[in-house]
Formats: C-alpha cells, structure tokens, sequence
C-alpha cells in the first residue's frame, strides 16, 4: 500500500462504498488490444453491447465509437463478434 | 392468609387445564392481585395426562420455578388418580378439588392425604355435558374451585370467561360454573 | 421531569408480551419462522395482522436465515423491522448475525432461550443465545414479563440510535417467561409510538460524492455490502466496537427516559443490583432466575445473611466497570451460567465476571454454578444452597471446586 | 403483456448510460459482466439490484469502489432471494406510509448458479412461493468460478471442474445439469424464461417482462466464463450462441404457464437440420478436452442423447413435437 488509507474514524460507517469503479482503471490488464479498421466497420453497434467491460462507447456527437484503452482488457470479444472483421487484436 | 398461593391443575391434554389456570389468573388480575399461570412445560399432546400451574399474590411475583409445595390442587380428571401422583408434595393445610360423582371422602380415602388437608369435589362432567353438551370441564373446576378457596370471585372468572368465549358459549358457561360452585361439596 | 403515565394491567405470557410491544412499536416489517418457544409471539402478531391492527408487513419466510436476511434487507431499505426465534432457528441465523451487525441495521429480535441439539430439547437455557455473544449485536436479558415488554420497546430505540446502528436481541428464558403468564402494565399506543418515534438515517458518503442517508434508496444510490480486503475489514470491526462502547450509555439514557413515562426501573438498564450495598456474599445470573435468587436473598436477609444479587441486563455491550464496582466489595460471587462452554473454564458469564473482577483489588472468591440445562428447574433450595456454599467458602478462606454444577445428578 | 414488444435498438442501449459501469474487476472475456450491463439496459425506472455471493459480486464491489450506479445490496450467499423479499416489503410499507417517494421501484435479485440452483434454492423457491414482485436473475457459468471452478448443480455432465476433475476412471461430472428453470415453472409463477447473451434484444426483451410481471419473475441467463470453460476470452459470446445452435440451451419462456419457444430456437425447431451438433460446442471448450479421447468419446453420444430428449420435452411442451415426441414414447 503507498497510498495512506484512512482510519476507522474517518471511513463512512456500514462498509458504504465512496467511489466509482471508473476511477479504478483496468486498461493495464491487456496484452493485446482491439484496432478497428473506419473503412470496414459499419457502426452496428454489436460490439458496444457484448464488450463486457462496457469499454466500447458509442458517440452520440461524433455519430461514431470509440475504444476506452483505459477499461478495456483485451479480450477479444468485439473482434471476434463484429461482422465486418473491421477489428484486429494487435499486441500492445 | 399466605402471601402467594399456588395452585396445580391436573387434566388431560385439550381437557383446558392450562386455560383454566389462565382464566384464574385473568380473574385475579381484575381484582388488582399479581398472578403467574404457566403449563408443565412441553408439547402438549391430546388425551395425555398434563399440568398446569397458577400463583396468585398480593405482591409481585419473584419467583421463576416450578411449583414444589401447591397449596391447592384441581383435578379436572379423575381416571388420572389411578396413574398420577396428584396429591403429591400438597402442602398439610392444602386444599384438593377432584372431578367426581364421589364423596369427598371416598376420594379422600383413595388420595390417602393426611387428615388436614380439605377434600372437595363435583361432579364437573355431568355438569358440563348437561349444559355445554361436552365434557369440557375447566370452566365447572374453576366455579368448584372458587367455592373451595375463595381465591376469586365468581363475578371475576365470569368476567373472564365473557372475555374469552362468544357470548352464547360464555352464558352457558356462566351456568356451569354456577351450578358446579353450588354442587362442590367437602370433607 | 415527565410524569408517569396511566396504564392498563393486562394478563400476558411472555410471547404475548413481545408480539403487544411490536404492535406498538410502528414496525414496518416483521419477517419469522417458527420455532418453540417462540411461536406465540408470530402466532399473535400474525393476528394483529389479520385483524388490520397493524400496518406491518408480515412475511412468513422458509427458514430463520430468510427471516433475518428480509429483516436485515428491509431494515436497510428504511423499515423499522423485527423477528423473533430460539434455539436451532438462531443457531440457523449465526451466519446473518454477523452480517446484520456489520451492514449496521437496527434489526430487534425476541429470543425465547431454549436449549441446542444434540439431544434435542424444547425447553429453556440460554446456550443459544450465549453462543452468539460475539456477533456483535446488543443483549438484554429479561427477568419478568413485564421487563420482556418494556425491553421490546426500549431496543427499537437503543438499535436505531445514531450513536449505536447495532442490532438489538431481547432475550426471555423459553416457557418460564415466553409460556407464563403475569401482570404487565402497558403503556397506551400513542406513548409508546412518540416514544420510539420515527426512525433516522445518518448519513454517509456515497460514490455519487454526496452524502446521503444510509439506505437502499433510487434516489440517492448506494452500494451495500460489498467486499473488503485486508486494507479495509478490521477498521470496520473496529467502528463495530465503537458502536457497542457508545451503546453502554444509550442503554442507560433510553432506560432512563422509558423509565421516566412508566415507572418502572431495572437498575440502571445494563445491571439490576439486588441488596448489594453491604452483601457479603452474591450471586451473578441472566434472566428470570434472577427473580428466584431475590426470593431467596429476601428469606436469606430475613435471616440475618448478607447476600445480594447482581443481575446483568445487558450482556452485550458489558457494563465491565459496572460489574467490577458492584461486586468488589463483596466477599464471595457464585456466578450462575444457563449454558456450557465446552473446554473451557466455566460458562460465560462466568469468564466475564471474573476476568471484570481482575482488576479490582480486593478479588474476591468467584465460583461458578452451571445450571437449568435444557429447561432442568432450579427451585429457591438449590439457591440457598449456593449462598451456603459461599458461606462454607468464606469460611474456608478457599475454593475447592470453581466449578460446579446444579440440579445434576452424579 | 405478450403481445407487448419493446424496440431495444442497438443505439438506444448504446446511448443509454451504463449502470453497471466501467472498472470492475471481472476477468478479461467474462460474458457474466456483459450480461450484467445488458440487464441494467433493460430497467425501466427506478430499481433496487441485490446478489448472492459470487464472481459478478466481488468482482463489482471492492471496497471503496462499485461498479453499480443503482442502489445495490449484497448480504451472504444463500439468500438473493430473501434480500429481495425484505427490500421488496419495505418498499410497500414505506410508501404506504408516506416515508418514502411514491414511486414503484422495481427490484432485481441476480445470483450465480450455485447461489440458484445449490446453495440459493431455499430462498429462492420461499420467495417465489410467497409471491413477492421480484425478478430473479440467474447468469449461469455452470460451476463456482469465484472460489476457483468447483461443480455445481448447475454444471453438465461430462465438464471437468476442480471437484470434477477428469481422471483416469472418471471423466468429469458424472451428473446432468439440474433443469432449474423447469423447477421454476413448476412454482407456477407468472414469468419464467431462458437467454442468451448473444441473442441480446431477446435477453433485453426478458428482463423486461420479468420486471414487468406482477410477482415473481425467473430468468435463467447462460453466461460462459473462459477460465472455468478453459475457453479463449474472444468466444465467450460465440460460445452463447453455439448452446442455443446445438439445443443444449434452448431459448424459451413459459408466461403463466404456457411454454413457448423464443425466435433463435424456433427458427431451430421449423427447421431441425438447422441444429448443430454438440459436438461443436464442446469441442471448443477445455472443459470437455478429455471426451475427445477414445476412452470418454461415449460421453458425447450419452450428452447428445440428453439434450436431444430434452430438446424434445421442450418441443412437446410448447406443442411443435408431436410426431418427433410420440417417437421417443
């Protein structure tokens, strides 16, 4: 632990939980990591939904989606799910 | 007169020994006493022999055990003389009122209790099938047992009984206790 | 000062105390299954329920552990909730225990002590709730009816105060308190309810970043137990115990209050101390036995003897200096434990009077006395015998048997 | 309430924020935490979740952190289905009583396998017995993956798991998977349903019938895991797919009593040479390696055989069986 941890009187009581698990990043869990190719994909979405660690976003200004590296562990699901073969897993 | 008296009801299981101990400790309550009403501990089975047991006293009650030295002693069923002690640890001047057609010295004879002790009883069953048209005879041994003690009032186990039952099942017991207070004899 | 209010004698057992307080209580939600002795107390309210006297809802789960698991869930939900059981059904619920007391929700629960398998037995001893003594809620241990009530009431408002948020059980020996009937005067409703009020949330720092109140609740988010690595676990233990020591105080306020409205008093609401002040020699016990030794003190005074009583109320939290300044004047203690603690040295209670006596001074000869296993009575005889023995012991200047056994036959 | 539809666009549950969010500690590939987002997709106001013990728990609620933006409860392992109860009656009582919003809040109880079919069924068939308005969400990854990959009742015959290991004389569990949804139905409660995570829309499409359904809803969720599968990460979603090809994981529902295939496996029963063989399913799995030996290739045949009767019984039930059902009689 190199953090300081707080003392039992400073922590809420009854073990509430006082942050987001988007503040505790798993992007370093990954040896490889999805690349889409823009020409291939058609933006169905299908990755967005089966990506189990939600690191796929969809953009409404962008009108596009987008890969979140800081969540995403490298799985390979959206790879092997899309059916444009427009994402390739590549080594980190 | 004692400050706590103790009584032991003897019945069999759904014959009402332990709701006559209740309705006499109800009827005590409303007359400002302190009361205790407890069943021989266990599950009760019907037809088998069981024991109810009731304290009542002009100052709060203290003790928590089981009654060792009853003062008073109600048999509800007299076939139970043949297999239960029922006179058992009655104190010398105690007082034993037993379900029976038979004259309390005949019961007494049987019993076997020093001569001190007042036997009493009433032939509850006939006085309760007559009239409740069922041999339910906790409401007759409580009237037989008012007579006998003068523990409470017939007006307090009335009001009890009123409490307890529907109104026409309360006035027929209301009768019952009436007649049983009037058909106890003693020694 | 307020004054004492006007109350109905009623005739009531144990159980029929209890399910009369929860009626009064405003409880939200009373989850339970049966279990002798304990079955009046869901069978009347149950009635209260069918009857439309009370606004709870009553769930009538598959087992003790979903009765303190719809409890614990409810209460944390927001609800003022209650169960009750005994024996194997809180031996059923150990598990939960410690999960209630951790969640910190303000569960009651009436106990009707009774004995544990193996072999079974329905009657009373307090193995049952002895051995839950570190589960980290409240124990108070009634001697009478009238207590049982009054200790119903009194632990809605101890469990919920902002200072304590622990579980409360209030324990009433099986078939001598929850089977026997006796007086109780009870307090009217609306007395009872203003007493105990609406209950409060403290509140607590969310992963929203706010602070909210402490419950289950779409509007402000919360995550309820989740799952706490060595960096975290022991701190809340520790907050645990804090709860406990800040309870010791609420206990005695909240009995005092109570006490304030109906008249009634158990000592200072965590020890009962009975002829204490120049006693020579003591008995310590839980429960309604404590109401035979009195009898037997009184006879015993009448006689010339200097014996006293302490009765512990609260066995959790201990009132630990309360016990050492009560008892250490006194020559002699038997300490009377309704429950074994196999292998050790004596019963509970026992460890805890003489480890409080430690630290006195005078540490005076402490002896322990199993009894009532399994519902055995213990008549007034056996107790005088106890005060003979201390007597003997003073007389000795030694204790030749520290511990020792009531009522068994060899 | 069948005849209702619900348009689950792949934008719309693209747009809708997660509310199971981002940075939980599930491992890499884990079609339970899809299943979670997708279920969260599916609420429709306020919801209360509460879970047994299990992977998709610890994994989502390392103090301080959680990954739930709903309120959430955990409390043991046995007993989603009591939380829910209690929550669920608290709520009633509260909003009579004006202490809380008058709001209907939906709860969910969300359990593994063995917090459904072994340890949980208890509470589970209490609560449903009792009637309470909860939706009962069992993702199923067919054996204790969070205390490293023992059996349950929930895992098939033939898998190898740490407590099934495939030795020399026995190849892996010897017992069939308990049909726990079939336990379900036969609670006669109103909504009982199977889903798959890749078939998305129907999953969405469940979990909101269940929560819509007044009284207790079942939904029983496949959701592969690769450690415990011995499975490449990237197939856990392929892998949902294929149980459904092959009919060991047939998709259905039985609203108030009446069985009734879902779209994926329907298309399977009008068209039967559609079913793949389970073959293809096993074969991708490290959990079955040791049946593609001479020694355990019987297995397979014993595997296919059970699921093709089940398959059958199921046919029959939804009334599509009855020239291929009286065969088997």
């Amino acid at each position: 632990m190199t953090v300081q941890e707080k003392g039992w009187r400073e922590i809420p009581i009854a073990a509430v939980c006082w942050k987001s698990s988007t503040e505790f990043l798993t992007g370093d869990w990954k040896t490889f990591k999805p690349v889409r190719d823009l020409e291939k994909c058609t933006r169905c979405l299908l990755c967005v939904i089966y990506c189990p660690d939600g690191a796929i976003r969809w953009k409404a200004d962008l009108g596009d989606i987008e890969f979140d590296y800081n969540y995403c562990k490298g799985c390979g699901v959206c790879a092997n799910e899309c059916p444009a073969k427009a994402i390739e897993m590549k080594l980190e | 007169m004692k400050r706590t008296i103790e009584i032991r009801w003897h019945g069999r299981g759904g014959q009402g020994a332990w709701t006559a101990s209740e309705l006499l400790a109800k009827a005590a309550v409303y007359e400002g006493k302190y009361i205790q009403s407890f069943p021989e501990f266990g599950p009760e089975r019907m037809g088998a022999p069981v024991t109810a047991f009731t304290r009542i006293s002009f100052e709060p009650i203290k003790l928590h055990c089981a009654i060792y030295n009853p003062d008073v002693v109600v048999v509800l069923d007299q076939t139970l003389m043949k297999t239960v002690p029922v006179a058992e640890g009655l104190s010398e001047d105690g007082k034993i009122v037993v379900n029976s057609k038979d004259s309390p010295l005949e019961i007494k004879q049987r019993l076997g209790v020093i001569d001190k002790v007042e036997v009493w009883t009433v032939p509850a069953t006939e006085i309760a099938v007559k009239i409740l048209r069922a041999p339910i005879t906790s409401t007759a041994m409580l009237g037989a047992m008012a007579r006998a003690t003068g523990i409470v009032s017939l007006e307090s186990i009335k009001r009890t009984v009123e409490e307890r039952f529907r109104r026409d099942i309360a006035e027929k017991n209301f009768a019952v206790i009436e007649e049983s207070y009037r058909e106890a004899r003693s020694t | 000062m307020k004054s004492v209010v006007e109350q109905k004698v009623l005739a009531l057992n144990g159980d029929e105390a209890v399910a009369y307080a929860v009626k009064q209580c405003d409880v939200d939600v009373v989850a339970a299954y049966p279990i002798t002795p304990q079955t009046i107390i869901v069978e009347r309210f149950s009635e209260y329920v069918a009857n439309g006297e009370v606004e709870t809802a009553f769930i009538c789960t598959e087992s003790e552990h979903s009765a303190l698991t719809a409890c614990l869930a409810a209460s944390l939900t927001g609800a003022r909730t209650f169960t009750a059981s005994a024996s194997a059904g809180l031996a059923l619920m150990h598990e939960m225990l410690f999960v209630t007391s951790g969640c910190r929700a303000p569960v009651v629960m009436a106990i009707a002590n009774r004995a544990l398998s193996a072999p079974i037995n329905i009657h009373g001893d307090q193995s049952d709730t002895m051995a839950q003594r570190d589960s980290g809620w409240i124990q108070i241990y009634a001697e009478n009816v009238q207590e049982v009530y009054d200790s119903v009431i009194q632990a809605f408002r101890i469990a919920e105060h902002p200072d304590v948020l622990l579980p409360a059980m209030v324990c009433l020996d099986g078939f001598q308190l929850s089977h026997s009937m006796e007086n109780v005067k009870v307090l009217p409703e609306e007395v009872v309810k203003r007493f105990v009020g609406v209950r409060q949330f403290p509140k607590v720092l969310t992963h929203e970043g706010r602070f909210a109140p402490l419950r289950l609740d779409p509007e402000n988010p919360m995550t309820l137990g989740p799952l706490a690595f060595p960096n975290y676990y022991f701190e809340f233990k520790r907050q645990q115990e804090e709860a406990m020591k800040k309870a010791l105080e609420v206990i005695r306020q909240v009995h005092e209050e109570y006490a304030e409205i109906s008249g009634r008093r158990y000592g200072d609401g965590l020890l009962d101390a009975y002829q204490l002040e120049d006693a020579e020699i003591a008995t310590v016990c839980l429960g309604s036995t404590a109401g035979t030794v009195k009898a037997v003190v009184d006879e015993l005074r009448a006689e010339g003897v200097k014996a006293g009583l302490l009765r512990i109320r609260t066995f959790r939290p201990l009132p630990v200096e309360g016990i050492r300044r009560a008892l250490e004047n006194v020559r002699a203690i038997a300490v009377m434990d309704r429950s074994m603690s196999f292998g050790g040295h004596g019963g509970a209670v026992f460890h805890e009077v003489r480890h409080a006596l430690y630290d006195s001074e005078k540490r005076p000869f402490v002896v322990n006395y199993i009894y009532g296993l399994g519902g055995r009575d213990t008549s007034p005889m056996q107790i005088r015998a106890i005060y003979k023995d201390l007597e003997g012991i003073l007389q000795k200047g030694r204790v030749e048997t520290p511990i020792r056994y009531v009522g068994l036959r060899e | 309430m069948q005849s209702k539809e619900w348009r689950f666009t792949a934008r719309d549950i693209a747009e809708k924020p997660d509310l199971f969010m981002s940075g939980h500690r599930a491992c890499a590939g884990c079609a339970p935490a899809t299943v979670m987002r997708l279920i969260l997709k599916a609420v429709r106001g306020p919801t209360i979740v509460t879970m047994a013990t299990g992977c998709m728990e610890v994994a989502s609620t390392i103090y301080p952190y959680t990954s739930w933006a709903v309120p959430w409860l955990h409390t043991a392992f046995e007993n989603a289905a009591a939380n829910a109860s209690g929550i669920e009656a608290a709520i009633k009582v509260l909003r009579r009583k004006s202490r809380i919003k008058d709001q209907h809040v939906d709860v969910i109880a969300v359990a593994g396998d063995g917090g459904t079919c072994d340890i949980g069924i208890q509470a589970l068939s209490g609560a449903v017995e009792r009637g309470h308005d909860f939706l009962f969400v069992l993702y199923d990854n067919e054996a204790y993956m969070n205390t490293g990959i023992q059996r349950s009742g929930g895992t098939p015959l033939g898998a190898a798991t740490t407590t099934s290991p495939a030795g020399e004389v026995i190849p892996g569990k010897l017992e069939h998977k308990k049909p726990i949804a079939d336990i379900m139905v036969a609670h006669e409660i109103p909504y009982v349903a199977t889903a798959s995570p890749y078939y998305w829309r129907d999953l969405l499409v469940k979990v909101r019938k269940g929560l819509e359904v007044e009284g207790p809803a079942f939904l029983h969720v496949l959701a592969p895991c690769p450690r415990g599968w011995r499975s490449d990460p990237s197939k856990s979603i392929e892998l949902s797919r294929l149980a459904v090809e092959t009919c060991v994981f047939p998709l259905w529902e039985c609203v108030n009593g009446e069985h009734q295939l879902s779209a994926p496996s329907k298309a399977i029963a009008l068209a039967p040479q559609k079913k793949k063989p389970v073959r293809e399913y096993l074969a991708v799995q490290g959990r079955f390696r040791h049946l593609f030996t001479p020694k355990y290739e019987k297995l397979i045949d014993e595997i296919q055989r059970i699921t093709d009767l089940r398959w059958q019984k199921l046919l029959k039930k939804c009334g599509l069986a009855k020239t291929e059902a009286s065969q088997l009689e």
